[in-house]
């Protein structure tokens, strides 16, 4: 591949996740899948590893497979161990020859499936080196079950599990940062993106991952236009606020080096994001002003903490 | 060739002349041996496996999962606690039908806490949709381990094996044991070619799909004739293994049966302690018998009826407990195969050496004590119950 | 060996590939989501640059391109959420209501 | 229970002492000689220092028999201070013998024995293995004393066949076969019978 990214050239490449999977309409995850696959060198293979989750359901729901790649899934909590199963499979098969060219392995998985019942695992299988790519879909909240909490949830967010009631507020903690636990896990590469702009950060993000050896990690923002709430046309508006407000920075860590991917000319206020999703609904209610200002001033000190890791 | 080594020992010896491309495990008492004397295999080049040491059984029996649909051969091995963190993937491994080979070191299972043997762990997990093959001691945990794949992998079976032996009582005992010659058992298990695999380039495989009502009946109506043709499988891989090994298994074996009034049915190595005992009670002219089982899944049901219909009194022993209040799973089994015999032997369920609750030669014959007060009386009340337990009251048994 | 258009909820269990599995490549493409939409979007061929914004967008993979050439939606895919005529810098795309573009 | 001119021995040490490895070690030679043999620890989660039991049963024919030994011909103790709170000779046939690691007499260690009268039988184990090889290593100078006092192996083929053992055990330090044999030669012929 060129360095130069182009995004005529890679929408020219036959998409890896063909339409009548049965992801909702409008859905974040559709697009980040296909986005990260598309990173994939047209004469390479891949094995695509899923964690139960919207995206496994709505992608493989039998007879019927989206993925041009081969593909598995088994349970919720172990993509990382079953990728690296496959890791090792191909180790050893190519080792005595059964297996020919190039095939990369990339797992899917979202948040509830990363940064809560599927840690152990992810952890593992980074710790232990595999060359792999883990990609977490992140949107927040348990979705594929009718949108309960998870540790990706932001706080104040409103959930099935976190209502808005006279007493409870949503969410009561912060999101947990996993992306900086990933970056302890001293790991070859670790990037946080999202689908911005041209794509260009999400591709190239997604092309590291694929071709540098051992394992890497990657965390992409995956909006839920039903669990978010927001009209779904709205998906790159919201992603783009996303990252303008600081609230879902863009950076990368190389063999240990912090980048910052993206500053944005004009850091918009955090309530920019909030105010389009319903799920924040209650913060802009009289008398909630304190919600916006506490989410402001974790959203600037979490940015100010990254401005000083990358030296930005 | 003779040797003489422990059941761990035999096991993970068997998997070195296997030389599967993948294992995955982690440790956990009595079966942490057998990773052990694996990863040395694996340090000193004397296998190619892969050898992937996670970081929980749940991963192990995931890598093993992943690695054998990428069309690897892929080997485990755990105990209790770790078999049960796998439970989950135990049934995926088996509905997926992906032919791994687990060896289960049977050990009680939690709580409390206990590193000794019973089969509540394997017990457990026997309607996982897994083969499951039981050893009396380290000779046959070695043997079942080599027979494991040539079953598993049948094109119409397609089904993993968990190859179980007593936690310590066979894990840790040193025995003698005769071993094949490795390229005997490479011949013996050939090369691993599925139809299918992820890595395969000439066209991708899915694996694992969300299976809607419409479809998930008839799978597990496949999965289930897989299990019922396996047993025809069993029988020929153990005529096959007899011409290299000359020795002889079915899906159990009956000792002294030809002619037994009185019966025990019960799994592992209790049969060589009840095998003593029995040979102690036919010289004292009670005409005493044993069914061993060695397959318990698939359950050998008619042919267990066909062993046991010339008897009259049967104790079934139950190593593990299944809260029923009606017996253990043997129990249930073995009682339930016998149904349609015309004249039923009177029948008793005792459970017995939970978490390593020592079985003695002389608590065999209490047993055929009782049995042979039923075959007199006919009385069999109570049905239920346990041995080897302190109690106010005496014990029945 | 069975191909994933032959196998439907009329199929006995014999026919059906065991353990579910699948060994054809995106066989999804065979299943019509595009009933699913309520809005359609319609495309300008005039108006549009082909700068290919759209495509990445398209959660359903529904915007063929060829040659360089974004082509019209696949309509047997396209859900109809609207993302697309949202980062269309031109007047390329416009959704119209109802399932079927007019 | 043991019959049929089987031997069955029980071990009685401390977790790291190595009896669990001299009792393997035993069924090992034993078998390498033709003997259908058993060796196997009692388990539980005990480490350094607690009180284990190990058992052996040697014999002409497959023993089938899977259960602890209650009644042994032949009761190791490789650790002096267990006399005090384990009961060793429980069980111990009346035509057998108490093979204990320590540097007093038979006679002078028989009034702890709670009341055993039969063979009682003592070597120095610990002295033995720190005069050859420096540091205690009492099991293999135990595992001599109960060869001979034993007889379940003939004396002579039992040190040619262990010299095969530990050249397989000892592969990756050679340096330990010649102090470990010495061990096992110095016992034998120092340990007493009474």
């Amino acid at each position: 591949m060129s360095t130069v990214y182009n995004l005529k050239r890679e929408v020219e490449k036959p998409t890896r996740l063909t339409g009548g999977h049965r992801l909702c309409a409008g859905c974040g995850t559709g697009v980040v899948v296909s986005g990260v696959l598309r990173a994939l060198d047209r004469e390479d293979r891949a094995v695509v590893v899923n964690a139960t989750s919207c995206l496994e359901v709505s992608t493989f729901m039998y007879p019927y497979t989206a993925y041009m790649d081969s593909y598995i899934h088994s349970a919720f909590e172990n993509s990382a161990a079953t990728c690296s199963g496959v890791e090792a499979a191909y180790n050893a098969l190519k080792r005595c020859g059964k297996v020919e060219g190039t095939v990369k392995f990339i797992t899917f998985a979202g948040d509830g499936g990363t940064y809560d019942i599927g840690f152990q695992s992810l952890s593992g299988a980074m710790e232990r080196g595999h060359d792999m790519v883990y990609v977490c879909y992140d949107n927040e909240a348990y979705m594929n079950t009718g949108i309960q909490r998870s540790s990706s949830t932001p706080r104040f967010a409103r959930t099935t599990t976190t209502p808005v009631g006279s007493v409870g507020q949503g969410k009561k903690q912060n999101k947990k940062d996993l992306t900086e636990i990933l970056v302890a896990h001293n790991i070859p590469y670790v990037a946080q993106t999202a689908p911005v702009g041209n794509f260009r950060d999400l591709h190239s993000k997604s092309y590291k991952a694929i071709y540098t050896e051992g394992p890497c990690f990657l965390n992409i923002l995956s909006p839920c236009p039903r669990g978010w709430d927001y009209p779904m046309a709205m998906l790159a508006e919201i992603i783009k606020l996303a990252v303008d407000t600081c609230v879902w920075p863009l950076y990368e860590v190389e063999e240990g080096v912090w980048r910052l991917s993206y500053i944005p000319k004009r850091k918009l206020p955090v309530e920019d994001f909030l105010r389009p999703q319903g799920r924040f609904r209650h913060m802009f209610q009289k008398g909630n002003e304190w919600m916006i200002e506490e989410a402001q001033s974790y959203v600037d000190q979490k940015w100010e903490r990254l401005l000083e890791h990358t030296g930005a | 060739m003779s040797s003489r080594l422990s059941g761990n020992e035999a096991v993970a010896y068997a998997m070195k002349q296997i030389n599967p491309d993948v294992m995955g495990a982690f440790p956990i008492t009595p079966s942490t041996e057998i990773p052990e004397y694996f990863a040395a295999y694996v340090a000193n080049g004397e296998v190619n496996t892969e050898y992937v040491a996670v970081e929980s059984e749940h991963s192990s029996m995931s890598v093993c999962i992943a690695a054998q649909a990428a069309g690897a051969r892929a080997v485990s091995a755990t105990s209790s606690c770790g078999l049960a963190l796998m439970y989950e993937l135990l049934y995926v491994a088996a509905s997926c039908r992906l032919p791994i080979t687990l060896a289960c070191v049977n050990r009680a299972l939690s709580g409390p806490i206990n590193i000794n043997h019973d089969y509540s762990d394997s017990m457990g997990a026997r309607d996982s949709g897994w083969i499951q093959i039981y050893a009396e001691n380290n000779q046959e945990a070695y043997d079942n381990i080599i027979m494991a794949m040539p079953i598993g992998e049948t094109p119409n079976i397609r089904l993993p094996v968990m190859s179980c032996m007593d936690g310590f009582i066979t894990s840790h005992a040193v025995e003698n044991i005769e071993l094949l010659e490795t390229d005997v058992v490479r011949k013996f298990i050939g090369e691993y070619n599925p139809e299918h695999y992820l890595l395969k380039k000439e066209n991708p495989l899915a694996v694992g799909p969300y299976d809607v009502s419409a479809y998930y009946m008839e799978h597990k109506v496949q999965e289930a004739e897989a299990m019922k043709a396996a047993k025809s499988r069993i029988l020929e891989v153990a005529a096959e293994f007899e011409k290299i090994s000359g020795r002889r298994y079915g899906l159990f074996e009956e000792y002294r049966m030809e002619d037994a009034q009185l019966a025990l049915v019960l799994i592992g190595s209790t049969a060589g302690t009840a095998k003593a005992a029995i040979n102690k009670l036919r010289e004292n002219g009670i005409k005493a018998g044993l069914v061993k089982i060695r397959v318990f899944r698939p359950f050998p049901g008619e042919e267990l009826a066909r062993a046991l219909a010339g008897t009259r009194a049967v104790a079934v022993m139950d190593k593990s407990e299944g809260f029923s209040a009606n017996g253990g799973p043997l129990f249930a089994e073995t009682r339930s195969a016998l149904y349609d015999l015309k004249e039923r032997p009177y029948m008793i369920n005792i459970v017995y050496g939970l978490g390593g609750r020592d079985v003695k030669t002389e608590d065999i014959e209490k047993v055929f004590g009782r049995l042979a007060d039923i075959a007199r009386t006919g009385e069999t009340h109570p049905v239920y119950t346990h041995m080897g337990q302190r109690s106010r009251e005496e014990e029945t048994a | 060996m069975i191909r994933a258009k032959d196998i439907n909820e009329l199929t006995p269990w014999q026919d059906l590939t065991p353990g579910g599995e699948i060994y054809e490549a995106g066989t999804a493409r065979d299943f019509n989501t595009g009933t699913w939409r309520t809005n359609t979007p319609v495309f300008h061929e005039e108006a549009c640059k082909h700068c290919m914004l759209c495509i990445p967008f398209c959660p359903d993979s529904a915007i063929p391109v060829k040659d360089g050439k974004r082509l019209d939606f696949d309509y047997m895919h396209c859900k109809g959420c609207g993302i697309c005529e949202n980062v269309c810098p031109f007047p390329a795309i416009t959704m119209v209501m109802g399932g079927v573009a007019i | 229970m043991a019959s049929n001119n089987m031997v069955e021995i029980r071990w009685h040490g401390r977790g790291g002492q190595g009896a669990k490895m001299a009792c393997l070690l035993l069924a090992d030679v034993a078998g390498l000689e033709g003997k259908f043999v058993q060796g196997f620890p009692e388990y539980g989660p005990e480490r350094m220092g607690a009180p284990i039991t190990a058992y052996n049963r040697i014999s002409e024919k497959r023993c089938t028999i899977h259960s602890n030994i209650y009644y042994p011909d032949y009761v190791v103790v490789v650790d002096e201070t267990l006399l005090d709170s384990v009961d060793v000779t429980g069980g111990l046939k009346d035509g057998g013998a108490i093979i204990i690691n320590t540097p007093s007499s038979p006679q002078e260690i028989r009034p702890r024995l709670q009341g055993w009268t039969g063979k009682v039988c003592t070597v120095d184990a610990r002295r033995i293995s720190e005069d050859v090889l420096g540091t205690n290593f009492p099991n293999t100078p135990m595992l001599a004393a109960a060869v001979k006092v034993s007889g379940v192996l003939e004396t002579e083929r039992f040190l040619a066949n262990i010299e095969e053992s530990f050249k397989h055990k000892f592969a990756d330090k050679p340096q330990l076969i010649e102090g470990n044999m010495a061990t096992l030669k110095k016992s034998m012929e120092e340990v007493q019978l009474g």
